[in-house]
């Protein structure tokens, strides 16, 4: 589909309308008028990224620990093609979402992205992501204050930190 | 795979040990043979990347004063630039065996 | 002390290199047929490969591969050559300091016209790839020439390969004795095996495409050259023909010859050929 | 010099879909250069988007984000011609803005 004749535009076209079915989906969630959220706090989370394990990024972060749900759909490739470029993305059926984050484990730092969402905002983010080696990928989801998180493993051949 | 036998007892045969410690004569006799074929492999626009980086391991070892190691290394430029130039010959026929008709 | 080794490696090589040439000499010197090599060629990969469809081989080794497949088709939403091709086209643009610009080198005006690249030149008597025509229209502009490994060269293929995407290859012979000299010899320097990994171009790219060398899936050949230039993840960057020939070459311990070497023309020009009719999907990403 | 931010916001419905290709190396400062020294870390640490003076959505990345990085989120409450502002800053303090209208 890539192979499409015609100019930028249309190629771009035909793959957008895909995107944006897929994620319209998520639009009809009843979205009552939330309170203002307890957003992870606004600065830029410098503790957090310092830390090289998982549990403890977590915990400067949102300074609680999280559940498995599967509420959080984490999509992330089997094997990646190349460890500094993979594709990665959450979408979530949770409510009042205020934060999602990602952890790769075995990154030297654990954190790897953190996002945060005002109301409106639908609860879901794709975004590529480099992983020095196979390794347990975590997303956390901040939906009312509370954590919810998702892990899929993903196979690195390649490190992604080039070097 | 009868070809690559051929190679591989050309490689071996470039590491046989060292009888006695060698002098400079013996390396630069070496180096000139190794940098000889060398320059044949080269000229066939054959050359392999480990030829060079051993001949160049060759003269840094001379240049540090190891004539055994650089000997060594000479003689291990020269079979891998022998079998280079194998492999450009009968490669001149050979791929044809290979080619989808 | 080394001379009784060297003596039994020198007879060894001289006895063999004899026996390979006495070996008799069978195959007369049959005619070049590009017409019957390419479709021998295609319907080699198309029955290798039945449930590939025929235009998804230039999509290298995304048509082999699913989970790569689907990562690759995330990334070709806003493919990271992006900034490469919008500079490619920028600079395409941009007039030299004689106030022309690289559309007064191409038929039409440079658009649209990659599909018809390598050609045989009849006055040169040699092919010309679009990296070497791009680099003469400079030097014929008072330009200084760009490198053909880097990026700048790389992103105006880029640009041109995209204004042809979708058309399918259109590589022509013409009847000319050395026209098909360069093509056998094209097909020659693909067959051939180099490097101390006694790897030729066939080795990975024929009779191992699918399949993992390292940690890298092969791209089948039918069509590789059809996404050139190509984004490399693990160059994190555009990369040209050039580049990938002399880094297959270095990756089998061949020492590269210069880019735009007669070898590298015809092999193009060979591998262009065999792959008319697929379309142009380059720039490519891979990874 | 072109913005080193591509964005694409397409308004369907009440709902507009974001995606930005923003041009950064996003060097993690564990790599070395071919000389053997250290590329210094040079990453982008906070990425904002504003729609109608509000942020609808704010990024903070660590020196794991790909180089060349890509976000794709979707918002509601904006309407096509609406403006978007992106806008990024890194560890080094450099930092580009740039405006896209919803289409």
């Amino acid at each position: 589909m890539t192979t499409t004749t015609g100019a930028l535009a249309t190629r771009r076209l035909i793959l957008q309308g895909a995107a944006s079915v897929a994620l319209l989906g998520l639009g009809n969630l009843p979205f009552a008028a939330a309170p203002a959220r307890a957003a992870a706090n606004d600065k830029y989370p410098e503790e957090a990224f310092k830390q090289k394990h998982e549990a403890d990024a977590i915990k400067a972060l949102y300074g609680k620990t999280a559940e498995p749900s599967d509420k959080v759909k984490l999509d992330a490739p089997e094997i990646a093609e190349n460890g500094g470029v993979v594709p990665v993305s959450v979408t979530t059926t949770l409510d009042k979402v205020s934060s999602i984050s990602f952890f790769v484990t075995e990154n030297p730092y654990a954190l790897a992205a953190s996002y945060k969402f005002a109301d409106g905002t639908i609860p879901g983010v794709a975004n590529r992501l480099k992983m020095a080696k196979t390794t347990k990928l975590v997303a956390i989801v901040e939906a009312d204050g509370k954590l919810y998180s998702a892990t899929k493993e993903v196979k690195v051949t390649v490190g992604g930190c080039g070097g | 795979m009868k070809r690559s036998l051929p190679l591989a007892m050309l490689l071996a045969l470039g590491l046989a040990s060292a009888a006695r410690a060698a002098n400079e004569a013996d390396y630069k006799a070496a180096y000139a043979t190794a940098e000889a074929a060398s320059k044949e492999a080269a000229g066939l626009r054959n050359q392999w990347t480990v030829t060079v980086s051993t001949l160049a391991a060759a003269k840094k070892a001379a240049d540090g004063g190891d004539f055994d190691r650089a000997t060594a290394a000479a003689r291990e430029a020269e079979a891998l630039a022998k079998a280079s130039i194998f492999q450009a010959a009968s490669e001149k026929e050979a791929w044809k065996a290979m080619e989808i008709r | 002390m080394k001379t009784r080794s060297a003596l039994l490696l020198g007879s060894l090589s001289a006895a063999l290199v004899a026996f390979a040439l006495t070996s008799p000499r069978v195959v007369a010197a049959d005619k070049v047929d590009p017409v019957a090599d390419a479709k021998a060629f295609q319907n080699f990969f198309f029955q290798k490969f039945p449930d590939v469809k025929h235009e998804d081989f230039v999509n290298g080794p995304y048509s082999m591969n699913a989970d790569m497949k689907r990562q690759w088709q995330e990334k070709e939403e806003f493919p990271p050559y992006e900034f490469a091709l919008d500079a490619g086209k920028e600079m395409f643009a941009t007039p030299f300091k004689n106030g022309k610009t690289y559309a007064d080198c191409f038929p039409n005006g440079g658009v649209g016209i990659r599909q018809n690249y390598p050609y045989f030149d009849e006055k040169e008597g040699k092919v010309v790839t679009l990296e070497l025509a791009l680099n003469r229209c400079r030097e014929a502009n008072g330009e200084a020439p760009y490198s053909y490994v880097k990026d700048e060269m790389a992103s105006l293929t880029a640009y041109m390969a995209f204004t042809s995407r979708g058309k399918p290859m259109d590589i022509k012979i013409p009847d000319d004795p050395r026209a098909l000299a360069a093509f056998e010899n094209g097909k020659r320097y693909f067959y051939t095996r180099r490097g101390q990994m006694n790897f030729s171009c066939a080795s990975c790219h024929v009779q191992s495409p699918g399949e993992r060398i390292r940690a890298e899936v092969l791209a089948p050949a039918l069509g590789i050259l059809n996404a050139m230039p190509i984004y490399r993840s693990e160059w994190s960057g555009m990369g040209t023909t050039s580049r990938r020939f002399v880094t297959c070459n270095s990756q089998t311990r061949a020492v590269p010859l210069e880019p735009q070497a007669d070898e590298y023309r015809d092999v193009e020009y060979f591998l262009s050929y065999v792959a008319n009719g697929l379309p142009i999907s380059g720039p490519g990403a891979r990874p | 010099m072109a913005s080193s931010i591509r964005v694409r916001a397409t308004s369907n419905g009440d709902i507009t879909e974001v995606q930005a290709l923003i041009q950064h190396p996003m060097d993690t400062g564990l790599v070395k250069d071919s000389k053997g020294e250290l590329i210094p870390a040079h990453f982008i640490q906070e990425l904002k988007f504003e729609c109608n003076g509000k942020d609808v959505f704010v990024a903070d990345w660590g020196t794991a984000v790909s180089k060349d990085p890509y976000v794709k989120f979707s918002f509601k409450g904006a309407k096509k011609g609406d403006d978007l502002k992106i806008s990024w800053t890194d560890n080094k303090g450099a930092s580009d803005t740039t405006t896209a209208k919803i289409s």
